[in-house]
């Protein structure tokens, strides 16, 4: 098996498993009530310098409070997996450059700044072009695929994806030629993040977790966390869990908090539940455009409110997001 | 003759690409109004799927993001983005629609940054997001993009997403799945494949009131044509009445 | 990345990701009519020579009927995935060593003979030890794990199994050094068989299939595949799977034909619908004993009926199978 | 004192080794009745999962298959193979019970074949299944056997599955992650461990009126044993009445 090339981009966490077992190694996998508040979470389960990854999916099924939190708890030296990562980026990158000292120090990027259709945010452009965050570049799959690798309890995975391009050089990829064919491939190495969170629809209070829809790459980061923080709709009993154990995706003993937070990813969309906030997300990026319109909105959504259900309230509380319920069910096509 | 306007020509020919009962990886926007018509035209069986889940959903509207409620509208699955991803590594996607700020002469693409120090880029741009797996692994790469100067260039500042790469054999040298690459990029101004032995770009026809000056002097690169450079067809009634009446009714992007 | 050591076993498939994406190219991806019978399936799908794969786990959730049909209809030298095989293998190895010449050539060993607690299947051992099948070991996971690499489209995948081991040695498996990280790993090729047949719950008629319970491989084995027979308990309509597709498991382009099949895991479990059926199996494994009783045991069960329906009759009916369902549903603990 | 056989006590010893709050992969069998045992009297809260697929199911009935509807009773989660297996191969399960025809001083195990050609055997069995994996991947290794000079031997005709191979450092050398390994053998007549330096099998507790000139006798190899060998405790009440009452009532395994 002979290797041909490697990326020059910085490996930004380890991909030993031994060392991720030995992490784990006295994780609790016990059925214990796990149940508390978000900052509760937050303030015991996401560290300074912490490897971070968010679950879902650009704007849809996003942790959002979770998010939050970290913010307006000032967490700093962050390393991050932006994986199609739009709205949770834009707001932990409102963390840099903003006075309050450097969030986010290293990003594996696969797609960032960018808010799909909506646009790129002002702001987390500013910061990244301000090069004051190390990148290395990915792309959506291989950056999934290192979760998935470190799910599998294994150090890489190969890919014939990144190869022949940029992508490849600017990541910590490497090529080989395949043992078994001669084939050419990428392996890329596992990522074993400190902390994760997750926003499912139902979970109970041990954390078995089921959602509807997509999974996109929550399943392989729930097993490749180190630590794993479950937001949900709506607790369920555990009985209504064992009733269906086909539905459950994420069995308890990944778990370490769980968190009911209703309407919990909005401004993004719950699959079922209710459609992202659009006129919210406008709003948001317009006043990214200066520091001084930017720092005002940030105080009044995140710093001044106290949790999550307060800034549902400041959104515009139940008939928004009863609106906004309307517009998920596709009544009216989606009007 | 019915008017039109660039926008609507574009997402026609897109659509007019796509055969019935393939696959196709499609993201927002154009690549969906173009799927979504196909469909409703002569490819009833078209097959779409997200990067981030859905399988064959029967669209309704259309998505704001690849991953929100819209695209698993009737799905017939929904999965993982390892899952989507696989089966197009595995051979099973067809066709996927792509774009960036910049492309190629081989159809390399551009939607990591514009100038050349990756740690201090003149402009930072989003990555990749799925574009180079999905251009790894599936059969056809579609582009829909604007025809301009500053887009169709002779180097891509950063190589994003692979093309052609540095032409024929390129792609299989590097690993690539064989039976992979480029096949057609649309643009305002005209409908472009690759020479099959050079790979390079090259005009095959020009939309209604172009001239082939005008795309020269819109492309970055020495631009070739086939030797039977037609006319893009304009959109048929038929064509445009199920585009404005069905598939972008609110003019989300025909508006534009 | 350097190559340490390689197994001595045999290689009974190509795992080439560019020779399957060949085999596949026109493979239809169209949303057809795939109705048909368990005797059609087999002579259009499973020829022979072809690596065979068989889904569900020992007694569980198998595709009872085109195992029979396939014995039916005489295949020869057949390549087989033997991955806790019980009751599957012991169909299929009926076709050799009893004067129909050799139904199996070669097998990928997990597991195979065994029926797990009931014992051993006396004409399976009498086959095996004769020598007349290529064998080649691996373990349920690599097994499982080579099915899997074949749905990812790659040629192989990294295990921290089979290292130091008489089952490394006479597997096709490779072991390296991780460039990574240094540490040793077993590489195990991908297993593309030409042909699977899967049992599950509900399809509808175009092969969109979901079940209960454990997926085992299956997952993996319907993207792994090249041609797949999907056989269920009840068809159901396309707009019941397009109602919660975060059900579907498996989506119809894998699918080349679908067969409805009642009770079609028998004399095998069907989690939530039929326990397995003990009696039948202890007097099937009695009637391996010798030659001439398993001849007529076969002529009996397989050779003459005409298909499952008529099998199922001859082991009860419906009378015995409700019964079986009672067992499942643990009513009176299971008894 | 109530009186007791040999698979009783087996079942007995192998339920006291599991700590509560663990994670366990079991098969069927004796395994699995210690397993339901444990969790009725001192580990409520060990968890059980089936490699087929079943996470932390609340057993009712014994089941026969690993992969039969009784593994799936009240379970927390229905998954794949792959899955269980990668949990293990991550760190996440603690224990596991293995069997095997032959088993050596370093624990190795042999449920392949018996006779050493192996395109044609003496004796052919099933092979791995499992066994390998977990044995592999998790922390600690139980085996439950019965003791007799055939299957304690001096060196397995077919390595299936590893225990400590050939001796102190053999499984790091090997590859296998550094926190596993054999752990107990219960037997008819014994407990053993494995030395902490050399990783030889060694005496822990005799069972009640066994003499350690009977164990060596049915012993393939020469076994040490521990300086302060002790009696195994004969199964309590409560363990007897729970294990025929509640875990084995039809007498499934303590009727053999």
């Amino acid at each position: 098996m002979i290797e041909l090339s490697r990326g020059l981009g910085e490996l930004f966490s380890d991909p030993s498993p031994d060392a991720a077992r030995l992490a784990i190694a006295e994780k609790s996998r016990s059925l214990t009530d796990k149940l508390t508040t978000v900052s509760d979470a937050v303030s015991r389960f996401v560290r300074d310098g912490d490897y971070l990854a968010i679950g879902g999916f650009g704007l849809n099924r996003i942790p959002t409070a979770i998010v939050h939190e970290i913010l307006r708890q000032g967490r700093q030296n962050l390393r991050f997996a932006g994986h199609t990562s739009t709205h949770d980026f834009q707001i932990l990158v409102a963390g840099n450059g903003m006075g309050n000292g450097r969030l986010l120090a290293a990003v594996d990027v696969a797609y960032i700044i960018g808010l799909e259709m909506r646009g790129l945010s002002p702001h987390g452009r500013r910061v990244v072009e301000s090069g004051e965050i190390a990148l290395t570049e990915w792309t959506n799959y291989t950056l999934a695929l290192r979760f998935k690798a470190a799910a599998m309890g294994i150090p890489f995975l190969p890919a014939r994806s990144l190869l022949g391009t940029d992508t490849f050089t600017r990541s910590a990829a490497r090529s080989i030629e395949c043992p078994f064919t001669g084939e050419k491939l990428a392996l890329v190495p596992a990522l074993y993040p400190d902390v994760a969170a997750i926003h499912v629809h139902e979970a109970d209070r041990h954390g078995n977790a089921r959602f509807r829809g997509m999974s996109v790459a929550d399943l392989e980061l729930a097993r490749a966390a180190k630590r794993l923080i479950i937001t949900c709709e709506r607790l369920v009993p555990e009985e209504e869990m064992r009733r269906d154990p086909t539905r459950t995706t994420i069995p308890y003993f990944l778990v370490d908090a769980v968190c009911e937070v209703p309407f919990g990813s909005y401004p993004g969309n719950m699959p079922g539940e209710y459609f992202s906030d659009e006129v919210h997300i406008r709003a948001w990026l317009e006043a990214e455009n200066t520091q001084e319109t930017y720092r005002d909105w940030l105080r009044r959504t995140i710093y001044g409110t106290r949790d999550f259900a307060d800034y549902l309230q400041l959104c515009g509380g139940l008939p928004r997001l009863q609106e906004l319920r309307r517009q998920d069910l596709m009544l009216d096509r989606g009007r | 003759m019915p008017s039109y306007n660039a926008m609507e020509l574009m997402i026609c020919c897109a659509a007019r690409t796509l055969e019935d009962r393939r696959t196709l990886a499609v993201g927002t926007g154009v690549p969906c109004a173009a799927a979504m018509l196909a469909q409703r035209i002569h490819a009833p069986n078209l097959t779409i799927v997200f990067e981030s889940g859905s399988v064959a959903p029967q669209l309704l509207t259309m998505p704001i993001s690849v991953g929100d409620s819209r695209t698993l509208y009737h799905a017939a699955m929904a999965t993982s983005m390892c899952d989507i991803m696989e089966f197009s590594q595995r051979g099973l996607i067809d066709y996927t629609f792509l774009g960036g700020a910049q492309i190629d002469v081989y159809g390399n693409l551009n939607s990591t940054q514009i100038g050349s120090d990756h740690a201090r880029p003149r402009v930072r741009l989003p990555g990749s997001g799925g574009a180079n797996d999905l251009a790894s692994f599936c059969r056809r790469i579609l582009v829909v993009t604007n025809h301009d100067k500053r887009r169709f260039v002779e180097r891509v500042d950063f190589l994003t997403t692979p093309g052609y790469l540095t032409g024929p054999g390129a792609r299989e040298a590097a690993g690539l799945p064989r039976d992979t690459g480029p096949y057609r990029v649309i643009t305002d101004l005209a409908v472009m494949g690759y020479h099959p032995q050079t790979k390079r770009m090259q005009l095959l026809t020009l939309h209604p009131d172009v001239t082939m000056q005008r795309v020269r002097d819109h492309t970055g690169f020495a631009i070739d044509a086939v030797a039977d450079v037609g006319q893009t067809p304009a959109p048929t009634e038929d064509e445009l009445r199920l585009l404005r009446e069905e598939v972008d009714p609110l003019r989300y992007l025909i508006g534009r």
